[in-house]
C-alpha cells in the first residue's frame, strides 16, 4: 500500500514495460464507434474519450464462453481432460473504471460462495487491474449510491489519478500491484502529496442502499414490478454489459466422439431461463423476470453474499434498447 | 402532439380501448409508454425521435390483453402491423392505429386495407448511415465482407436485442433455444453468432420491413439491420414484391413463380 | 490455392429421394465411374433441406456442398423444387453478403434419368472444390473455443 | 494449484437398467474410480447432475437409499435432450455424475415418529431414497405409511418394490391411481393423491407427512394435510425447479432470498411459506 | 436407440468386389451402440432376412441398418424381415453400398472408407429413429378415368363391371378417340367401328358409369383414395335433357366449312355438329368459335329448327366436383402436323397426307366414303408412296423413338389400297419393319407378297411437286444407295405419334410425372407400368407412349384391374412418412405461433389450423395442423418453420442432423 507519482512519460514506459513482460494487456479502444476493451499493444491505441466502455471487464475473469472440461469417448470409455488454470495467460486490464474492479467481488462471491469455482479464481489469479479513477460521469453514473465512488480503490492493484499535467497519482494497493510496478520502478516516483480527491468527479449519492434494501424486503407482491417492465422486452443485454451479473448456461460441444462441457453467459430476463422440462415456468412473465433482475442484485445478494450486486456503472441503462433506466427505478422504489 | 394526447385520453375514459401504446419522454431519447388510463395519456409524446417499433409489443398477450387497444404507430410501425397481419397475428377488431401523416394529421386505421393503403403512398428508401455502410460493404471483395463481418460478429454475445427487438420475432420458442438437435450452439462464439446472424437473415426474408429495431437495439453497435434490409432489398425485385409493402398472403419463401429466375443451378 | 493436388475434400450431397437419389441409383446401375469423396445424404425433397444444415456442414469441416434435386415442373411433391429454389436464391445471397464462400456449394438439377449428369457433376465438383483448397477460413472460426482465444476477445 | 473443478463429473458405469414404465427407467450407477466411491457420501434428499456425454447435463435426485453402500441409482423419464441421450444407454456405458448437492431430510429429528410418504407419478424416486433408508432403520421410526399415486397403472414406478413394500408387514401402503387410469385386474386405490391421502392418514399427531409430487398435485395435498391438522413444521417436501450448476451459482433456482440446489431441495412447509409460492 | 444391428451385403460380388465388406462389419461393429455386424453374401436371400430377423430377435435390437443396394430396390423387403421380427419396420434403414459406392468407384482404401461412412451415417440417424405406425385411410371407391378413347372406354367398362362406378370424362364431344376414326384394323382388317361402337354404346348405358363428354379436369386435389375432382363441363349449348338428337339443327346450320376433327381435316362439318355418325352420346354441340351467333351475334337458325328448344344461348362452363378414389389417365396420344415435314411438303401439297387422314378416307364412313381419292382433284391415285418413320426415330426431329405402330399401319394402308385399287402400284419407304406381335409379321409378309406393295428400304429425302405429279426422291439403302425416284399421285406419311397436347399441364395438375417428350411416366418401366409416381393414379393406353389397341385394351384392363384391388379395401394403409406439428405440455401446447406462412408453402393443402382452447372453452391459441391423409411427406414444410415446430417423420430434424455430423464429424 503506497502512494506514488508517475509522469506521463513514466506511465507509458511503465505500459511498455507491462508489454514487453509478455502480459496481455486489455484497454478502451475506440472502434466501429464503440468503446471496448480490446488487446493493445501500444498506449496510443488506448481511447480516453468516453465516459464508460459499453462492457465490463466481466469476461476477463468470467468469459463469454469457456470450456469447463472436454472429454473423449474411446471404446465405451470416456476420458476427461480437466480445465488447465496454467492455460490462462497473465492480462492486465488497463484504465478500468473503479466501478468495474468493484465488480470483481459480488462476482467471485457469488462464484466462491460454497465451493471455490476454479475456472473463476483460475482467471482473477492470472489477472491484474489498472484502473483509473474517474475525473468525469454522465446521468447513468451512479457509484456513489452503492458503496463506491470515482476514487474507489476496491478490487484494484494499481489506482492512476490523472493530474493536469499529464502524470498521474499512482496507488500501489496490493502485492500485485506492487509487482506490476515492479516491471519498471524507476518511473514511480516519490508521492508529491497531491490529494486524489480534487481531480474525481463530483457525484452526489442518488439513493440510500439501506432504504432501497428496507423497500425491497417488501415489495415482492408490489405492482412496481408490472409498472416499470411493462416496456421490458425481454433481452440480455443489461445482463451481459453489467461488471456483476454471473448467471451462466452449461452446454455442450459435440464433435464426434469428442466433446466438451461449455458454461456461457445467460440472463435471468431471457423468458426461457428458468422453464422446466415439463412446460411449468415459474417466472412466466416479464415482470417477475425484471423483479427477480433487482431483488437478487439489491435484496438478496445483500443478505446471503453480503455484498450488493450493482456497482453503479450505469451500463445496463445506456444498453437498454428501451430506456429501462436502474437509476431511475430504483430511485423511484426508494422513494415509494 | 396535443392531438395525439387529446385522441388516447378520450378513446381510453370513453373505455373504446383499455391500452393506447405511445411514447413518454425517457432519460435520452422517447421510450415506449404503456397508457391504461386518460391521466397517463398526457406524457404520451410523438415526434421524429420516436423510432421504437411499438409492434413488437402488440404480440405479447400478458401486455396488451384481451380487450381493444391502440398503438401509435410510425409507417415503420406501420408495414411491422401489416406483416403481423399477414401472419395471423393480429385482429383488425383488437387493435387501433393512430398514426400522424406527413401534414401533422392525426389519422386512425382501423383494418388492414386502411393501413395498406396508407403505407402504399410511402417509399422505403435507405437513409444516411444505410446507404453508406451498405456502399461501403458493396465495394469489399468477397474475403473482405467475410472480415468486416467476423470482425463484427465478434463483438456479438447473443444478448438477443435484436430478437428482443424485432416485431416479427414472436416465436414462443426460438430456433436458438431448439435443441434436438442443437441447430446453433447457444454461446456467444463467432461461428455461433455468425449462425445465428445468417440464421436471422434467412427468417427474415420476404418478413422484414427493414424498421432497423434490431440495429437499434444492438448494444454493440454490430449493423445486423442493414442484413436483413440488404436481403429485402435484393429479394423484393428477385421474387416481384415492393420493398416495405408485405405481400397479401403467405411471403417470399412461402410462395414461388414458375419463372424465378437464377443462374447458379446447373 | 493450387498446391492442392494431395488434397482430398469432403463434399457433402444433399439430394431428393425421386430425382437425384434415383439419378445417382442410374450412374450406379450405369456403371459410372466417379470421385469418392461426395457422400449423399437422402431427402424425401429439395424442399425438405434446412438452409442450417447446408451452415453445419461447413461448420463441421465440409469443403463444399451438393444441393440437387429434380427439375423444375418435375418434382415429384409438384413444388418442393421451386421452394427449394426460391430458398436457394435467398440463401445463397445472404451468404455472399456476409462473405461466406457460395462457390463451394453447388445447386444441380439432376433426374433420375440422369445417371451421367450426377457422375458428372460429382466429378466437376470435387475438381472445384480441390482447386479452391479447404475451406479454412470458415473451419478457423468453427475451432474459436479450442483455440483458447476467450479471454475477453482477441 | 490442484483446486477441484466442480463441474467435472465423477465417470459411472450403467450397472443395471431397469425399465420401469413408458419412457422411464432407472440406473444403477457405480464408480469407475474407488478412491472416489470410497469417499463418496450422501444422505437422503440430495440429488445431482448426472451427464450424458454428447448431450449434457440432467438434475435428478438420487433414488437409492444412503445406507445401501457402493452404488446409487436414479431415476428418469425421456423427456428432453439429456435424458433421452442417458435412455440410450446400455448397461456397461459410461456417464458422468456429479454431486452430491443440496440438503437432506432431517431423518434425526423424526426419530419415534410416525411417517407418511406421499408420492405422485414419477415424483417416488426422491421418496424412494427416504423410504428404504427409513425402512433400513426401521427401528427408528413408528408407523409407516405411503400414499403413492400415479395416473394409470402404466405410469407406476418401482412396481416390483412397491409390492414388497405392500407385503411388509411394518408397512402401510396405499397405491391408488386417477380414475379410468386403473386396470380391471387393479386392486389399489382408484381416486386422486389427495383424496386417497384424506381417506387414509394417520393422526397428525407425532406424524410427520412427506409429500413428493408434481406441482398440482402438491397444490391439493398440502390443505388437506391442514384440515387433518398437520402443522407447517410437520409437512416436507422436496422442489424440483430448473438447475444447470446444482451449486449456487448458475442464477437458475434461485426463489425468493433461497437457492433451491443450496437451501433446498428439502423444505418443510414452514420454511416454502417464507418464498414467494409462485417462483416454484 | 441404441442396439443397432448392421448387415452388410455382399451382393453377390457386386459390392464386394470393390468394397472390403468384412471391414465394413468389422468397424461399424465396434461403433457405440452397435449391438452386431456381420457381413454376409446375399442379404435380401431367404436365408440373408433369417440372419436379420434371428439378430433382432437375439441381441434385442431396436434399429436395424443394411448395407446392400439402393433402399429404392430393397427397403421394403429389409423393413418386412424386421417386422416379422417384431421390429418396427421403420426402425429399419438401408445405406447404398452399391449404387452409390461399389458400382460407381473402383477397388480401393477410399471406397471401403466411403462404404463405412455411408453405413455409419444410416447407423446414426437409424438411433434417432421413432417407430411409427401407418396410416389408415378411407377409400372412396368410385373411379375417375380421363380419356373416352378405347383405353379409357375399356378401362372404364372393366372397372365398372367389378361393380364400382366410373366417371369418364373426355375432352371432345364424344367418346371413341383416335379408334373411332380408323378404317380396319391390322392385322385382322376387322372394321374398327364395327368392333368400337358396341363397347360406346356399352359406356353409355353401364349404370355404373357416368359420362361427361365435352368436358375437361379442371384441377384435381388430395390423395389415393380420397381425391377431389373438379371437372370443367364445357358449355355446349345444347340441353341433352331435351334433345332429342334429330339433327335438323346440323342441316339447317349455315356455317358448314368448318374442316372436321374427325376426319383430320379431310372433310368439313357446321357449327352445331355431332363429331360422327355413331357418336356417343348422339347429340350435337355447338362449336362457338366457329357459330355465326356466337362470333356475330346473329343467325340462332339452329333455334328455330330445334321442335323441342334445347339450344341454351347462354349455357356456361360449368364445374361438377366428383369425389373419387383412383383415377386412370387414358388421355392417348396425337399425331404430328403440318409444320412438322416440310421436306416432304404436307401442308404444302395436298395429296400428301397423313396416315390418319389416309384411315379416313378408306373409311366407308369417311368423306370419300371409303374410296381412296386425291384430295386436290379426287381423281383415284394411280401410284401412292407410303413413307414409314415420318419424324419417329429421328432425333433431329426431337422424336428418337419408334412409334410403334406405323410399321404396321402402313402396311395395313397400302394393303387397303391395293384392294380398292387394283391397278394401282403403292411402294413403301421403311428403315426397318418392325412387326413384333401375334401375326403382325405375316401380315406384313401378305402386303408384300399377296398384295405386292413394293417395300423399299431407305429414307425419302424430299418430296415435290413437278408437273401435277409429287415426285419422291429417296435411297434404296438395299440396292447400295441406288437414288430412288417416284412420280406418285399421293404420299402417305406415317407420321410420328406423340403425346397429346395438353398433356404436359394435365401431368402437373395431377402431380404426376412425364417424360422428355411428356409422355406419362410410368413408375416402373418393367413392374410398374400401369403405375404413376403419384399413389391411385394409373396409367392406360398411348398417353404413356404409343400403341397399337391390344395393347392398349391390355393397359387399360390392367389399370382396371389396379384400381379394382383398390377398391377392394376398405382403408388404405399409407406410409407414415408425414409432418407433424409439435404439440407440448401448458402453458405453450405446441412452439408453433400460428404465422401459418407453411399453409401457402404446402403444395398439398395439407395444413388445417387448428384451435387450442382451455377448459374454459377460450382460445389459447391457434396452431397449424398438418391432415395426414393430404400430406404427402415432402417435407417443404419442414424446412420452412422457423421455430422448427413442423418435423417429418422418416426424416425428422434429429435424424438428418445426426447423418449430416456422422458423415463430417470423423
Amino acid at each position: 500500500m503506497e502512494t506514488k507519482y508517475i509522469s506521463q512519460s513514466g506511465i507509458e514506459q511503465w505500459f511498455n514495460a507491462i508489454i514487453t513482460s509478455g502480459k496481455r494487456v486489455y484497454a478502451p479502444v475506440n472502434s466501429r464507434g464503440q468503446i471496448d476493451f480490446k488487446l493493445v499493444k501500444n498506449l496510443n491505441e488506448v481511447s480516453s474519450e468516453y465516459i464508460q466502455t459499453t462492457q465490463s471487464i466481466k469476461a476477463s475473469v468470467y468469459p463469454k464462453a469457456e470450456v469447463l472440461f472436454s472429454y473423449e469417448k474411446v471404446n465405451g470409455k470416456v476420458n476427461l481432460t480437466d480445465f488447465d488454470p496454467e492455460s490462462v495467460p497473465e492480462t492486465v486490464m488497463w484504465k478500468v473504471h473503479p466501478c468495474d474492479a468493484a465488480g470483481f467481488k459480488p462476482l467471485s462471491a457469488i462464484f466462491n460462495w460454497d465451493g471455490a469455482d476454479k475456472l473463476h479464481n483460475a482467471h482473477l489469479a492470472k489477472t491484474s487491474l489498472v484502473s483509473f479513477s474517474c475525473a468525469s460521469a454522465d446521468e447513468s453514473c451512479f457509484c456513489t449510491s452503492v458503496n463506491g465512488s470515482p476514487g474507489n480503490t476496491a478490487g484494484s492493484d494499481i489506482q492512476l489519478t490523472m493530474l493536469p499535467d499529464g502524470g498521474a497519482i499512482a496507488e500501489i494497493l496490493t502485492s500485485r500491484g506492487g509487482e506490476l510496478a515492479a516491471l519498471l520502478p524507476s518511473v514511480f516516483e516519490a508521492d508529491k502529496g497531491v490529494k486524489k480527491e480534487k481531480y474525481l468527479v463530483d457525484l452526489p449519492a442518488r439513493f440510500s442502499l439501506e432504504e432501497v434494501n428496507t423497500k425491497l424486503s417488501k415489495a415482492f407482491n408490489s405492482t412496481v414490478w408490472k409498472e416499470q417492465s411493462e416496456r421490458c422486452i425481454g433481452c440480455g443485454a443489461c445482463a451481459f454489459v453489467c461488471p456483476t451479473c454471473a448467471c451462466f448456461d452449461i452446454q455442450e460441444d459435440v464433435h464426434g466422439s469428442k466433446g466438451r462441457r461449455i458454461r456461457c453467459w445467460d440472463a435471468c430476463g431471457f423468458a426461457m431461463f428458468t422453464l422446466h422440462t415439463s412446460g411449468h415456468n415459474p417466472r412466466e412473465h416479464q415482470s417477475q423476470r425484471w423483479r427477480q433482475r433487482i431483488l437478487h442484485k439489491f435484496s438478496y445478494m445483500p443478505e446471503r453474499l453480503g455484498v450488493v450486486g450493482c456497482t453503479g456503472c450505469g451500463r445496463c441503462s445506456r444498453a437498454c434498447p428501451v430506456d429501462m433506466n436502474i437509476l431511475e427505478h430504483i430511485t423511484s422504489i426508494a422513494q415509494q | 402532439m396535443e392531438k395525439i394526447r387529446e385522441r388516447a385520453a378520450t378513446l381510453l375514459a370513453e373505455g373504446v380501448v383499455t391500452l393506447v401504446l405511445g411514447y413518454e419522454e425517457g432519460t435520452k431519447r422517447p421510450r415506449p409508454l404503456f397508457c391504461r388510463n386518460s391521466e397517463s395519456a398526457r406524457k404520451l409524446i410523438f415526434d421524429s425521435r420516436c423510432i421504437h417499433n411499438l409492434a413488437v409489443y402488440l404480440t405479447k398477450k400478458e401486455l396488451v390483453g384481451k380487450d381493444r387497444f391502440a398503438v401509435i404507430a410510425p409507417i415503420a410501425t406501420l408495414r411491422s402491423i401489416m406483416q403481423l397481419y399477414v401472419e395471423n397475428q393480429l385482429s383488425e377488431d383488437k387493435l387501433l392505429v393512430l398514426t400522424v401523416d406527413p401534414s401533422g394529421e392525426l389519422r386512425e386505421l382501423v383494418t388492414f386495407e386502411d393501413i395498406a393503403g396508407y403505407v402504399e403512398q410511402f417509399e422505403l428508401k435507405r437513409g444516411e448511415r444505410e446507404q453508406e455502410i451498405l456502399s461501403k460493404i458493396d465495394e469489399m471483395s468477397r474475403e473482405e465482407r467475410w472480415k468486416f463481418w467476423m470482425e463484427e460478429m465478434s463483438h456479438c454475445f447473443k444478448c438477443y436485442a435484436c430478437r428482443s427487438a424485432c416485431p416479427l420475432c414472436y416465436c414462443s420458442k426460438c430456433v436458438v433455444e431448439v435443441n434436438r438437435p442443437q441447430w446453433i450452439n447457444p454461446w456467444p462464439a463467432p461461428l455461433a453468432n455468425m449462425e445465428w446472424h445468417i440464421n436471422r437473415a434467412m427468417h427474415m426474408v420476404g418478413r422484414c420491413t427493414a424498421c432497423g429495431a434490431c440495429g437499434d437495439a444492438c448494444p454493440v453497435g454490430i449493423p445486423i439491420d442493414l442484413i436483413t434490409r440488404k436481403m429485402m432489398e435484393d429479394m423484393a425485385p428477385e421474387f416481384g414484391y415492393i420493398p416495405g409493402q408485405p405481400a397479401k398472403k403467405g411471403n417470399a419463401l412461402s410462395t414461388w413463380k414458375l419463372d424465378d429466375r437464377e443462374q447458379f443451378i446447373r | 490455392m493450387s498446391s492442392n493436388t494431395d488434397f482430398e475434400p469432403k463434399i457433402i450431397a444433399f439430394v431428393c429421394n425421386w430425382c437425384t437419389y434415383a439419378g445417382a441409383d442410374l450412374t450406379g446401375t450405369s456403371r459410372l465411374k466417379y470421385a469418392t469423396n461426395v457422400k449423399i445424404v437422402r431427402f424425401p425433397c429439395t424442399g425438405r433441406i434446412d438452409f442450417l444444415l447446408l451452415l453445419k456442414s461447413f461448420a463441421q469441416g465440409a469443403d463444399g456442398i451438393i444441393v440437387s434435386g429434380c427439375h423444375p415442373n418435375d418434382c415429384h411433391y409438384t413444388s418442393g423444387n421451386f421452394h427449394a429454389r426460391r430458398r436457394w436464391i435467398a440463401f445463397r445471397s445472404i451468404l455472399d453478403l456476409m462473405g461466406v464462400d457460395i462457390r463451394r456449394i453447388q445447386y444441380s438439377w439432376v433426374s433420375a434419368a440422369e445417371g451421367s449428369k450426377w457422375a458428372d457433376l460429382v466429378n466437376h465438383t470435387v475438381a472445384d472444390i480441390r482447386s479452391l483448397g479447404p475451406y479454412q477460413e470458415y473451419q478457423k472460426i468453427a475451432d474459436y473455443l479450442e483455440k483458447g482465444g476467450y479471454h475477453g476477445e482477441d | 494449484m490442484s483446486e477441484k473443478n466442480t463441474y467435472l463429473p465423477y465417470l459411472m458405469t450403467i450397472e443395471k437398467i431397469t425399465k420401469e414404465a413408458p419412457g422411464v427407467k432407472t440406473f444403477r450407477l457405480k464408480f469407475q474410480d474407488e478412491a472416489e466411491a470410497a469417499t463418496f457420501e450422501f444422505q437422503a434428499g440430495q440429488f445431482g447432475e448426472y451427464s450424458a456425454f454428447g448431450e449434457g447435463e440432467s438434475t435428478f435426485c438420487i433414488a437409492s437409499s444412503p445406507t445401501r453402500n457402493g452404488y446409487i441409482e436414479c431415476t428418469f423419464r425421456d423427456t428432453g435432450r439429456v435424458t433421452s441421450g442417458l435412455s440410450s444407454l446400455e448397461e456397461g456405458s459410461t456417464m458422468g455424475f456429479r454431486g452430491p448437492y443440496g440438503n437432506v431430510f432431517p431423518m434425526d429429528e423424526w426419530k419415534g415418529k410416525n411417517l407418511l410418504f406421499i408420492a405422485g407419478g414419477i415424483a417416488l424416486p426422491p421418496m424412494r431414497c427416504l423410504i428404504w433408508n427409513a425402512l433400513d432403520l426401521r427401528e427408528n421410526f413408528r408407523d409407516i405409511t405411503i400414499v403413492y399415486g400415479a395416473r394409470t397403472v402404466k405410469d407406476l414406478v418401482y412396481k416390483s418394490e412397491l409390492k414388497e413394500w405392500e407385503e411388509r408387514p411394518d408397512v402401510r401402503m396405499v397405491t391408488t391411481v386417477d380414475p379410468g387410469g386403473e386396470t380391471p385386474d387393479w386392486k389399489g386405490e382408484v381416486g386422486f393423491v389427495p383424496t386417497v391421502v384424506e381417506k387414509v392418514a394417520p393422526s397428525a399427531e407425532n406424524t410427520i407427512a412427506i409429500v413428493c409430487g408434481p406441482p398440482v398435485m402438491i397444490k391439493f395435498t398440502f390443505p388437506v394435510l391442514e384440515k387433518l391438522g398437520f402443522r407447517d413444521d410437520q409437512i416436507y417436501t422436496t422442489l424440483e425447479n430448473r438447475m444447470k450448476c446444482g451449486v449456487g451459482k448458475c442464477g437458475r433456482c434461485n426463489v425468493g432470498k433461497l437457492y433451491v440446489c443450496k437451501d433446498g431441495p428439502v423444505f418443510s412447509k414452514e420454511e416454502l411459506n417464507l418464498i414467494p409460492a409462485e417462483e416454484y | 436407440m441404441s442396439k443397432i444391428g448392421v448387415f452388410i451385403c455382399h451382393c453377390g460380388e457386386n459390392i464386394s468386389a470393390t468394397v472390403d465388406v468384412e471391414r465394413v462389419a468389422r468397424e461399424v461393429g465396434g461403433m457405440e451402440g452397435v449391438a452386431h455386424a456381420i457381413d454376409y453374401k446375399y442379404m435380401c436371400s431367404d436365408p440373408g432376412q433369417t440372419f436379420i430377423k434371428e439378430a433382432v430377435k437375439k441381441y434385442n435390437l431396436d434399429g436395424v441398418v443394411v448395407g446392400a443396394c439402393s433402399p429404392r430396390m430393397h427397403e421394403p423387403t429389409f423393413r418386412r424381415a424386421c417386422a416379422e421380427a417384431g421390429l418396427n419396420p421403420y426402425l429399419c434403414e438401408m445405406a447404398n453400398l452399391r449404387e452409390h459406392c461399389s458400382w460407381v468407384h473402383e477397388k480401393s482404401e477410399e471406397t471401403t472408407e466411403k462404404a463405412i461412412d455411408l453405413v455409419k451415417m444410416l447407423v446414426q440417424k437409424v438411433k434417432k429413429n421413432k417407430p411409427l405406425d401407418s396410416i389408415k385411410v378411407p377409400v372412396t371407391k368410385r373411379a375417375l378415368v380421363i380419356g373416352g378413347g378405347i383405353a379409357g372406354i375399356q378401362a372404364s367398362l372393366d372397372i365398372a363391371n367389378t361393380g364400382h362406378k366410373v366417371i369418364l370424362v373426355e375432352r371432345d364431344p364424344s367418346i371413341g378417340g383416335h379408334m373411332s376414326q380408323l378404317s380396319e384394323t391390322f392385322p385382322t382388317l376387322d372394321c374398327s367401328q364395327c368392333i368400337l361402337t358396341p363397347r360406346m354404346v356399352e359406356v353409355a348405358q353401364h349404370p355404373n358409369i357416368k359420362l361427361y363428354t365435352y368436358a375437361e379436369l379442371e384441377s384435381l386435389e388430395g390423395f389415393i383414395g380420397n381425391f377431389t375432382a373438379k371437372i370443367r363441363l364445357k358449355a355446349k349449348s345444347v340441353d341433352y335433357s331435351t334433345c332429342t338428337g334429330c339433327g335438323a339443327c346440323i342441316q339447317k346450320c349455315p356455317v358448314k366449312k368448318i374442316p372436321s376433327e374427325f376426319n383430320a381435316g379431310l372433310g368439313t362439318r357446321t357449327a352445331i355438329y355431332v363429331p360422327f355418325p355413331q357418336a356417343v352420346p348422339n347429340k350435337p354441340v355447338i362449336d362457338r368459335v366457329n357459330c355465326n351467333y356466337y362470333k356475330r351475334g346473329a343467325c340462332k337458325i339452329c333455334e328455330k329448327t330445334c321442335q323441342v328448344g334445347s339450344i341454351q344461348w347462354d349455357r356456361e362452363d360449368e364445374i361438377v366436383t366428383e369425389e373419387v378414389g383412383a383415377v386412370v389417365l387414358a388421355t392417348g396420344f396425337d399425331v404430328k402436323g403440318a409444320d412438322f415435314f416440310p421436306e416432304y411438303g404436307y401442308g404444302k401439297y395436298k395429296d400428301v397426307l397423313t396416315g390418319l387422314q389416309f384411315e379416313r378416307m378408306a373409311s366407308a364412313s369417311g368423306p370419300t366414303f371409303g374410296e381412296i381419292r386425291r384430295p386436290s382433284d379426287g381423281v383415284i391415285p394411280k401410284k401412292i408412296v407410303f413413307i414409314a418413320c415420318a419424324g419417329s426415330r429421328d432425333p433431329a426431329k426431337g422424336i428418337p423413338y419408334c412409334s410403334k405402330i406405323c410399321c404396321m399401319y402402313t402396311a395395313k394402308h397400302a394393303m387397303l389400297y391395293q384392294h380398292k385399287v387394283h391397278d394401282g402400284e403403292s411402294t413403301v419407304f421403311y428403315m426397318d419393319i418392325r412387326a413384333g406381335g401375334k401375326n403382325y409379321e405375316e401380315f406384313v409378309r401378305r402386303a408384300i407378297e399377296e398384295d405386292t406393295v413394293n417395300y423399299v428400304r431407305g429414307r425419302v429425302a424430299r418430296v415435290y411437286e413437278k408437273d401435277g405429279k409429287l415426285i419422291v426422291k429417296g435411297v434404296d439403302t438395299l440396292l447400295g444407295g441406288q437414288q430412288v425416284e417416284i412420280e406418285a399421285d399421293m404420299v402417305v406419311l406415317a407420321t410420328a405419334g406423340v403425346a397429346n397436347c395438353g398433356s404436359e399441364q394435365l401431368a402437373q395438375k395431377l402431380h404426376v410425372s412425364y417424360d422428355p417428350y411428356h409422355f406419362f411416366a410410368e413408375a416402373h418401366p418393367k413392374l410398374k407400368p400401369v403405375e404413376t409416381n403419384t399413389a391411385g393414379i394409373f396409367l392406360a393406353g398411348a398417353c404413356q407412349a404409343p400403341k397399337d389397341i391390344p395393347e392398349t385394351v391390355g393397359m387399360a384392363s390392367g389399370a382396371a384391374v389396379k384400381v379394382a384391388a383398390l377398391f377392394s379395401n376398405d382403408e388404405l394403409v399409407r406410409e407414415p412418412l408425414v409432418a407433424v406439428v409439435n404439440r407440448l405440455a401448458p402453458p405453450l401446447y405446441s412452439t408453433c405461433v400460428g404465422c401459418f406462412m407453411c399453409e401457402t408453402a404446402c403444395p398439398y393443402n395439407a395444413i388445417e389450423h387448428e384451435d387450442i382452447r382451455g377448459r374454459d372453452g377460450s382460445l389459447i391459441k391457434t396452431i397449424a395442423k398438418v391432415n395426414e391423409g393430404l400430406c404427402q411427406g415432402c417435407g417443404t414444410c419442414v424446412a420452412f418453420c422457423r421455430s422448427k415446430s413442423i418435423d417429418i417423420q422418416g426424416y425428422t430434424h434429429e435424424q438428418v442432423y445426426a447423418e449430416v455430423m456422422s458423415l463430417l464429424n470423423d
